[in-house]
Formats: C-alpha cells, structure tokens, sequence
C-alpha cells in the first residue's frame, strides 16, 4: 500500500493555551457564562456529530462529516462576531452553528436528505441571531459570494461584517483566488478563516500548495494574515476579534490560517487508513485536542467541575435528541416541489413537466399530450 | 401571449422618444435605472471610465461613482462570484461579461452560485442579477468574441436568458430583467449594436420576459430566430415567394412555447435561424418541441439554417459561417418545396 | 456501422475472460494502457494512495509511481490546465473529474484550451487526453455528485463524448478513447460501477468510438438511450407490448447519425430516454434530426422520457426526478397508441 | 471626464542599465554579435509593428496590438532560452518571436486574418528553434498549460525549459492561480513572466491587485520570484538566464515580474485617452524607453555607430516589407477549411454540413436532403 507521509506544519503559529490548557498571558476577557457557552458547544457539536454518525450507520442519515478536534476554529471564529453579521460556512463548522443556535433539528433533517423547503416547512424553528449562507457542495465558491456581500456592506456603509470559512485543500480552486484578489482591491469588511486540517479527503496540504505556510497566501493580494492554533479556541477568538474589529472600523479583509488536523475520516464514505498512517501525528493532535485542552482551563479556573459537566451533558443529550425526534418527523417532500424554487413563475415546461410527474405519481401515462394543450383528453 | 412590433408609435402612448441605436438603448436604460433604484449596481472590467468597450456604460461612472459602476479586476468567475454575493445582500446588480465567450471562467460561480442559490435555500434567497453579454459574430474579432452560445445556459434551470433584436426591445428587455427578481443572462447583439436607430420612448417601459413576439405575419411558414439573426429572417421573408411568419423568440428561456406552438400549427412549416452551432443550439430543441406538439400539423420537417459545427472560423472566412438573408431563404424554400 | 450486444463470447474471440463490474473493468483498462504506453498518466485528485472515491484508480499508484499517477491539487481547472501542456508536450495523459458535476470551474480550460487547441493550431498540435467523468443520478448524494450535464459537451466542438452502459463497452470504448488522437470526454455511469459483473476479455480490445449499438432488435418503436439507462430502456421493452428496438448511443459526440435514421425509418416511431434535464437534453437533437431526415417515416411524435427542467432534487424525491423503467414504457406505450 | 489616477509601482526592482544608458556592475557576456541582435530585435518590432499598425488603419489588418517601450522584457526573457526550449505568449511579446525568428510572414498573415492552416500551407516558411506556443485569445490560460508541459519535461528528464508570459490584469484569472500553485507543487522547470505593464485595457494594475508588487504573489505558491524593471533588457536577461538555468538544473519554477509601461493603445481598437492621464508618467517611462537605453549603451561601447544604425534599419526595412509582401500573397480560405480540425475523422454531421456549405458556396439550396443519405436527388 503506498500512503502520503505526513509533515508538519510549521511552527510559530499564535497560542495562548498550551496543550496541558495552561494560559500563557493575560485571561481572556470572557466572564463564566460565555466561557461555558463555548464549553457546551464544543460539547453539543461532538455529541451531536457522533449521534448522526450513527444515524448513517444505520441508514438514517446520507453522509455526514464531523469537526472532531477542530472545533475551536469554527468556534472561536464564530464567536468573535456580532448580531446581523454573516457566516458563509462548510459541512466542516458545526461549532459555529451551534453558537449561534442554529436550529440542530435543521442541520440533522439536511442531512437526512430532504428538501430545504420542506425541512423549513415543518420545523417552525427560530432565526439565529447571526445570518447563515446555505451550505454549499462545491467547494471555494462561497469565498467569492462572502467577499461580494461585504463588499455591498461596504458599499451601503453597513456595520455587519462577513466571516467565511475554506478548507486547506479548498484553497486551490479559482474561487479562492477571486475572493482574496476582490478582497485586496476592494478591502471591504470580511475575514477569511482558513480551517487548515491538513488533509483534503486522501491529499495533505503539502500536495495542495507549495506555500511555506497557508498564511502566506494573503500576500498575493495584500490581505493582511495571521497564523493561529486553531485548537487553541483562546487564540483563535482574539485573532478572529481582532479581525472583526478591524473589518467593522472599515480598515477591510483579513485572512485567518488556523493550523488543526483532521483526526477522523473526511465523511461517511471514506476510510482514511487507505492513505495515512497517522500514527505518529495522531497522537501529537490527541495531546492538543481543543475540548481536552479547554475543559482542563476551565477545571483549574474553577468555572467547571464534574457536576456542571454532567448538566452540560444531559442537557446536551436531551437537545440532540429533541433535534433530532423533530428532524424525523419531516415527511419526504412532495416530488412535485422538485419545480418549486427553480425561477419566479411557473413557465410551460415547468407546467408541462410538473403535470407529467403528477400523472405518473398517479399511475397515468405522462406522455399524451401530443398537441402542447394539456392532458385533458 | 405575443406581442407585434415594430409598435405604431402610439403603441406605446410615447409622448417623447429618441432616435437611438440598440447599444444606446442599453445605455439610457442603466441609466434609468441606476437613476430610479439605488441598489443597482453595474460591475464589470472596462466598464468605468472607458465606458465598456462598445461603450454601453459610458457616461454612468461619472453619474453615480465607483460604488454603483465598479471596475474590477480581470476575473469573470470574480465578477460573477462577488455580484452574487452582492446580490445576496440585497443589491440588484447588474454584471457586465465582454463578451459570452469569456463566460467560461465564471461557469463555476453561475453553476454552484447564480443559478442555485434560489433552490438551494429553497426560495430563502434570490440573486436578482442581471448579466449582460455581448454576442454574436460577423465583426471581425478573434476566436470567443464571437461566439454565441447561449445553449450552454438554456439548458440550466434557475435562469432566465434573453435577446433584443432593436432598441426598442432592449430598452423594454433590459428593464425588465433588471427589475426581474430572478437571476437573467442579458444577450446583446453586437453586431447591431449600432445597427441602425430607431424612436425608443424616452419614459422607461418593460416588455415580458416570457414571450416571443410576432415580427410578421404569415401563413405559409414560420421562421423562429432572434437577436442580430432577424433581419436577415425578415429580409429572407421580403423576396421569397411565399408567405412568411417571422417570430422573435426574444425569450429564449424560458421559451414561450404557447406562440411557437400557435404559429407553428398555423403555417405547417417551420424553419429555425440562429448563429449558434447547429447541434443542441437552441434550434434543437424548437425542433423537438414541434416534432412533439404539432407532428400532424407538419408539411414539412423543421429546418435549422445556423452556424455549423466547428469553433467559429476566422475572419476570412467568418460570413460563410454566419446564417444569412440568403440561407434564411434557402430554408424556407426548401420546406416550402418539400412534398411528403 | 452498429454492432449487436451482448456479444456471445465466441465474437470477440476471448479465450480468458474476467467476470467484473464497470468500475473494475475502467480499473482494468487504465492498467493496461499505462503498462502498453508510457506517456499514459493520470491526474486528478484522490487518485493516488486511495485509488480514487470510486476505487478507479486503486493499485494504479503502487504500480506506477507518482509520476504516472498524479494527485493534484483540488482544482478542476488546475487539472485540466496543466493535463493540456502535458499533452502539448506529447503526452497521453487521463485526468479525472471526480463527478461531471464539479467539471464547471474547469469549463475555461476546456473551453480555451482542451478542445481548441487542434484547430487553433491549424492541425499542428494534437490533445489526445481523455477526461474520465463520473456522471449521474440514483446514489443519494448531494447537488452537483448527480448530474448529467453532458449537453454542455455535447454542443462544442472538438471533442468526443462517450458513454459505456456494459463492463465490456467500458473496457473497449476507454482502450479507444486512450488511443485517440482527438480529446475525449469519458462518462462513467457510477450509479451502475458495481451494478453487475460480466465476462470481459482479459486481453485488451478496442470499441468504435462513432457507432451506435444495437442493444435490441425490433419493429414497431425505437428507443434511443445510454449509460445508466440502457438497463431500464431493456426491461421496459421486455414488458411493453410491442416489439421493441433499443439502440444504446454510446458515442454522444459525433452522433452515429446512420445508425440512428436507419432504425426510426425503420419502426417510425422513437422514444430518446435519458437522466439529463429535458430542455436542449440530447434527446432534443435526436428528436430534430428525426424529424428532419426521416418524418415521412413518423407513425408518432417522438418523445422524450428524461430528467426534468430543474436542478438535481434532494434524496428524497431523487427517484422521481430520474427516468426509469416505468417512465420508458409509458413513452414506449404513448407513442405506440399514438394515431395521427 | 473620469479618468484613473495612476500610482507609481514601488521602488526597488533590479535593473542594470539606468535610463542614461549607463552600466551599473559587471558587463554582460555578450559578444557583439549578440548585443547587436538584440538591438535589431527590438528595431525590427518597431518597425513591424508600426507597419502593422498602418496596415490596420487601411483596413488591411484587423487588431493590431503593439508592444513599443516593453521590447525589453519579452527580449530580454526569450533570449534566456536555449533551442527546443517552449515559450508561450500573447499578442504583446512579438520581440520574443522576432528573436528566435518566428517568420515574420506569418505573423502579418495571421494579422490579416486568415485560418492558421491557409498560411501555412501558403507560407513555406522554416520553424524557429525554439518551440512557440500558438497565440490564445482568453487570457491566462497559457500560463496553465505552460505549468503542465513543464511538468512532462520534469517527469520525462528532459532538459527543456517552458517560459510564459502574462500580463498583469491577467493574473486576475483563475488560470494563473492554477499555474502558480501546480509550478508551487510540483517544480516544473517552467519560467513565468509578469510583463506588468500597469495597465489592462482601461485598468491600472492598482484595480487588479492589493498586493505591494506583482512579485509578490509568488509568495501565495512557495514559488521563488524576482522583479526586475522590465526596460532593462540586460537586467531582463541575467535574471531570466539565472531563472532558466535554476529551471534546467531540476531547480523548479521561478516567477519574474518585469516592470514596464503600456506607452500606447491597448491595440488598435483602444483609446486611452478616454481612461488615463499618462501626462506625467508617460514623460518619465519615454526616459526609460528601452531601445534608446540599449541604443545609448551600444553606442558608447562603440558596438553600434550611425552606419551601423542605418544599416540595420535598412535590412529590417527589407524584411518587413519582404514579409508584408508575402503575407498578402496569402489567399483568403476556402470556406469548407473551417470543418477541417475540429476532431480527426469527418462524422456525419460535419459530411453533412460541409457537403451544405459547398451548395450554398455554388448557388445551390442546401438543404434539400430530407433522408439523411446526401443531396443528389
Ligand atoms: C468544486 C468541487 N470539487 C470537488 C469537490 C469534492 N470534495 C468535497 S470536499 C473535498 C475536500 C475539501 O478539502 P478541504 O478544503 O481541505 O476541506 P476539509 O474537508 O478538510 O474541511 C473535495 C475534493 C467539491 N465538493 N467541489
Ligand atoms: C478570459 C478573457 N477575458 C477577457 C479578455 C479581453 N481582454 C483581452 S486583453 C485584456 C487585458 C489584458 O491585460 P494584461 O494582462 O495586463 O495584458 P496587456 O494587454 O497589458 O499586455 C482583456 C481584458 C480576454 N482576452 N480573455
Ligand atoms: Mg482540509
Ligand atoms: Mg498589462
């Protein structure tokens, strides 16, 4: 078997908690309350990735692909930013989603394959605080969309400011390349978070770029960078706020390099001892694991202990389970929703096509209009 | 659904008009609707001080600044990529592409961004773009600025593709689509860009976006086409011995197939003319649709007088590519000769 | 020009034969060919160390080193870019696109350069590479991992569009493609990779890349089809009750165009099924150019029993998008009850 | 009238020669033979293009884009190359052809407009030793496909060196990401050139990019970089040798941005006095012209003297006249050429719509085949 020998990134990125969760500097300005909101969400996110894991296992769930050990990037990233702002995300940042309560019964309903506009239809759930993209499936394009948007913020002198996320691997497509080239010409309020796990399915970022470091890509477009432990979630919250604040005073982009690693399979449909032996980093990553090494600060600054950590979980549990009681109750969709959001108006074919599926549902012969006027013979 | 043009002045109950050419047509009108709408917002490169290279925007970025004419970098899928992100926010943009064969950068963005973003949130979110295109041969230009291959996008769902013939249109077109909620690719034909003026009502107006128009009336045989392709179609109609339905299919996605229908089951003929390749251009489809929907009606197969099927040729030999007059004429000709 | 199949074993002379399913035969075939030639190489992503998501590719890197076998980075148009300078250079190379859906941000590359640069160059240059594409619906994954966007292809120049339905014709048909001089587009039906073995040679063999195959013979109705719903085309004339003739396309671009005629002059009637989205889908060229060449022969309208007009839908509804066996036997049965 | 301001690139390019002609370090090893073929390159480009231009004004040619006052930089590049060695370029880099002497026929014959295949057949003309590229109209495609042919040299053990040119607004586009970021992998020998003449049509190069200097966006591939100012053609060329030898020792890529300045139209169907205010600017690069540079140097070092100059001048003018002389020789196409390399083979519907073309070509209807088996009724 031949696999991909692994390298190191190299060092120097920011840190503010080591891998034994000792502080190195002044205590962030967090009080309890949100150092445990940060807490129950990395929490939330690896109990609810591991329930819908299971869910595909047992043919619930279609494909599902897990943060496990980089959760304090999309965490840390997402909590720098503010009401009305924006976050352009991937399959890869559940953290940042749950911050905000991003409805769970909806993200598990996606991923139990149904249509959006049935899912929206039958869980009457809340808006998050922070505005949401859709998730989409190719990757890199949202770069682009996320720096248009900010560029419309700053155009209409907006306060909100965008936050989009892109994998290593992600970062070869056109589609980045146009996002930080706009960002450097037009500077408008965005941050770029590189969420660098080091693997793209089967290909490590030494085969994605020559690139001494992610970071410095932003060179290329004159977009300021910064590098940061992206299991350290301390680090990576300073690093995203500063961001945010410099996008909201309109000072424009920043790119954000958070150095983590994939410790699990890229999703559902792939094995990763085909092409890795991680033994070696593996357990290097295992020592710096993001919860571990928080959970341990929050232990010695006393703002945890076992109680508290046992009410997370339950509560977690019983979120997750709600979710996702509420997330099977969302009946297939009516095939005939297929046309529903495709143009404004429902055009001849559309018409025309919509009522050959019905008769075929009904066990009618779709193809008997033989003169464009309808079906009623 | 049709509509007959050229309209009687009073048709349009214009007190004022202007005797303008089509590229002028496009102008007035993102003007006009720069003017009327704050949120509209042309991008483009070459679109700012130079005005566009066939000078479509000339004058705007004086009028309204940087930040609702904005050049960009030289990147189609940037353009595209950043006005749907423009639009998500709630602008109504209005991208310039040079010229349709330089769209090819920016089908990723148009695939996973433009087309989709509506079904993908499940009507959550539209992207109200309008992207203009300049297309079509016959001026003499290199390799993709002169293509027409507007296929490539009537066969995408979640946007609408549409085509001016004269000012006129363009003006109520171009309006239209600019105030359409859905994403609408904008063809211009360059080759009549200053082909000709024509009185266009000062007043700003909109003309359907899901309807063919009748340019003439015929019994005998029905000529589809559209863009730069119909006054070659009604010059063909004026000499051939027989009488001649001109349609501008005008919208070419989503078709109006109600009137295609109508006049096709009227004259029993058909005959397509466009620049485009011939296999899977659009007159494939008409073809079909026709095959489908009116078979006993046909007193003759359908024939497509269009561009052959190569890359388009250079410009010593670029008006044997092009239809014509004269192929239009064959066309007709032939159907109308042909006995079963 | 068609050849019938399934071929009894004793026409292709085979005295070894391996029982395998498609994506093992596609595996096969690359084996051969790169161990045959070695200016074959591979590119694309996860293809090396993981053989591909579909296994493609597995064991290829072990045996023929990275410089055969070449992961790149994530980009589509990044492949292709560089898998034409290859090529330029003499090459023989096989890039993958892992679904045909994530082709878009390639279709600069594919554009500009793939499929120009014979005619570009007067003839001088050649880019024989053949783009493996694995397309189509049925398997319960997300947006574009669905599509089957081939028309995108199919209306340009210079290049060939294939599609095997069999393990054999893969093997055959990507043995052909490898060794041509021209560019070719190799669409692998994935919903069918594992869906059944057959014997295939051992030895290699090569299909004709411009022929359409005689799948089923019959009189009354012509069904034309490929890839993934050649199956479903099969058991639909199995059950119908009428005597059915399915012509497999195969070679999308250039259009065996005889063949095709041949068998609707033949039975007059003709049914195109497949999983594209209907509007300018191929079935609407095949449809024209029934109509064109052969409607005196027309007992009824041809019809289209395909995807429909819209993006690709979500799991749950996926099966109702796609045709199937009852979809091509209520177009079969449509056009048998048809009565001008 | 709105108008760019234009900004001056930075400071600090390597350059050798300074725009009074004088040396700074070492003398180049050039004989004189050499430094004279260079200056007749560079004459000759003028001469061809101002010709070309004329042509175009009388309507014989029909685009002409010229690349006066950047001679330098494709010289200066193209002359690093060895025989067999590839160099693909655009339509501003016809000082790299003339050097390698690309047959000066061709390219006014293909100026005229005429398929690629007619002037060959009607131009017997022999191949430069150095392998060019056919000319692309989209631009940044090349610089892709330039990565990719380095590449097989790589794999191959060839010991051929690829060099690309590309504008810089054309670094705007997805290609040259691509190209960067494959040369950054995979260290091709492959030289990428930035003839970054500040403007793209209608847009100064501050509208393309954020980034401090074009140089820098190598940085975003781990590709090293040099800049260099573009008018220099001796800074041009050692930089280039230095480059090309990295390349062809197994050293991989190197990028080289050669500062210069558009003096005139974008091509013939440009104005940009509508877009820009050179005034100032223009004064400053007409002292850094780089044939008057040269010119000054040679003249000093007594290479070249008034008769020399006329001499030179008088051959160029007799080849060019030659090669215009010869180009119009070349007859229009015949129309059914445009069937002729689409793929090998001739499928049915090429048969049949050249077999239509031809009809119409003689007076006669075409299309009159309702079978499908031809045209004689
Ligand atoms: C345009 C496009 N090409 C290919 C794919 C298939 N694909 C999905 S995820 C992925 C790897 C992405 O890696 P990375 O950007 O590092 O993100 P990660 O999964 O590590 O979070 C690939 C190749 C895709 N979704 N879109
Ligand atoms: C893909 C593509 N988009 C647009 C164009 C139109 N176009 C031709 S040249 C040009 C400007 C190129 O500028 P630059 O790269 O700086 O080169 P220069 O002309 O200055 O040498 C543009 C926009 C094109 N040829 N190809
Ligand atoms: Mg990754
Ligand atoms: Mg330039």
């Amino acid at each position: 078997m031949v696999e991909w020998t692994e390298r190191r990134p190299p060092e120097g990125e920011y840190r503010m908690l080591d891998a034994d969760g000792q502080l190195d500097g002044d205590p962030p300005e967090l009080d309890d309350d949100e150092l445990l909101a940060m807490y129950r969400t990395m929490v939330a996110t690896r109990t609810l990735e591991d329930k819908m894991l299971n869910m595909q296992r047992s043919g619930e769930a279609s494909l599902v692909a897990r943060s496990r050990g980089e959760e304090a990037t999309p965490l840390g990233c997402a909590a720098a930013l503010a009401p009305d702002d924006w976050i352009f995300y991937t399959y890869r940042q559940n953290p940042a989603l749950l911050y905000w309560e991003y409805p769970m019964a909806e993200i598990v309903a996606g991923d139990m394959g149904a249509e959006p506009q049935t899912v929206a239809e039958h869980l009457d759930t809340d808006e998050p605080d922070v505005n949401f993209s859709p998730d989409y499936t190719p990757v890199g394009v949202n770069t682009t969309n996320a720096v248009g948007m900010a560029m419309a913020d700053k155009f209409n002198d907006n306060e909100t400011v965008t936050m989009v996320f892109v994998g290593d691997g992600s970062t070869s497509e056109g589609s980045f390349h146009d996002a930080m080239n706009f960002a450097g010409v037009f500077e408008p309020p965005v941050v770029i978070v590189c969420q660098n796990n080091q693997w793209a399915i089967s290909e490590p970022s030494h085969r994605q770029t020559g690139a001494e470091t992610f970071a410095k890509k932003a060179e290329a477009y004159g977009v300021p960078h910064e590098r940061v432990d992206g299991n350290d979630v301390f680090a990576v919250r300073e690093t995203a706020e500063e961001a945010v604040e410099r996008a909201r005073n309109g000072d424009g982009p920043t790119f954000i390099e958070c150095v983590t690693y994939r410790m699990e399979e890229h999703n559902t449909s792939d094995n990763p001892d085909v092409y890795r032996d991680d033994s070696e980093q593996r357990d290097e990553w295992e020592e710096k694991d993001p919860l571990a090494r928080y959970e341990t600060y929050l232990r010695e600054e006393d703002v945890l202990d076992d109680d508290l950590a046992d009410d997370v979980q339950a509560d977690v549990d019983e979120q997750v389970s709600e979710a996702v009681a509420a997330a099977r109750e969302v009946p297939d969709s009516e095939p005939e929703r297929m046309f529903d959001y495709q143009i404004h108006d429902t055009p001849w074919n559309h018409a025309h096509q919509r009522a050959e599926l019905e008769r075929e549902q009904n066990g009618e012969n779709p193809f008997t209009d033989f003169t464009g006027e309808g079906f009623d013979e | 659904m049709s509509e007959t043009y050229p309209a009687p002045a009073s048709d349009h109950d214009a007190d004022e008009t202007d005797e303008i050419d089509l590229v002028t047509a496009v102008n007035q009108t993102l003007d006009q609707e720069m003017a009327r709408n704050d949120s509209v917002r042309l991008m483009g490169y070459d679109i700012g001080p130079i005005g566009g290279v066939y000078r479509a925007t000339e004058g705007l970025l004086e009028e309204y600044g940087n930040e609702r004419v904005i050049d960009t970098p030289l990147s189609e899928n940037g353009i595209i990529g950043t006005a749907v992100g423009m639009a998500m926010a709630g602008e109504r943009v209005v991208p310039e592409i040079q010229f349709m064969g330089f769209s090819y950068p920016a089908f990723g963005q148009i695939m996973y961004a433009l087309v989709k973003m509506y079904d993908r949130t499940g009507g959550d979110i539209e992207v109200p773009l309008t992207v203009r295109m300049a297309y079509g041969g016959g001026v003499k230009a290199l390799e993709y600025h002169q293509e027409s291959t507007e296929a490539y996008y009537l066969h995408t769902p979640g946007i609408r593709v549409v085509c001016p013939s004269t000012p006129y249109q363009a003006k109520g077109l171009l309006t239209a689509s600019i105030r359409h909620d859905d994403p609408v690719l904008f063809m211009e034909p360059k080759k009549i860009y200053r082909g000709g003026s024509q009185p266009v009502p000062t007043e700003e107006y909109t003309l359907p976006l899901d309807a063919a128009r009748l340019v003439r009336e015929g019994e005998d045989v029905t000529v589809l086409t559209w863009g730069a392709m119909v006054r070659h179609a009604v010059a063909a109609s004026e000499t051939v011995d027989a009488d001649v339905e001109v349609v501008d299919i005008r919208s070419l996605s989503p078709l109006d197939v109600e009137t295609i229908l109508e006049s096709v089951k009227k004259t029993g003929r058909c005959v397509v003319v466009h620049e485009a390749r011939r296999t899977l251009g659009l007159g494939a489809e008409l073809s079909a649709l026709v095959n489908e929907y009116a078979l006993d009606r046909l007193k003759a197969p359908v024939k497509r007088a269009t561009g052959y099927d190569v890359h388009f040729p250079s410009h010593d030999i670029e008006d044997d590519y092009l239809p014509d007059e004269e192929r239009a004429q064959y066309a007709i000709e032939a159907v109308m000769n042909y006995e079963f």
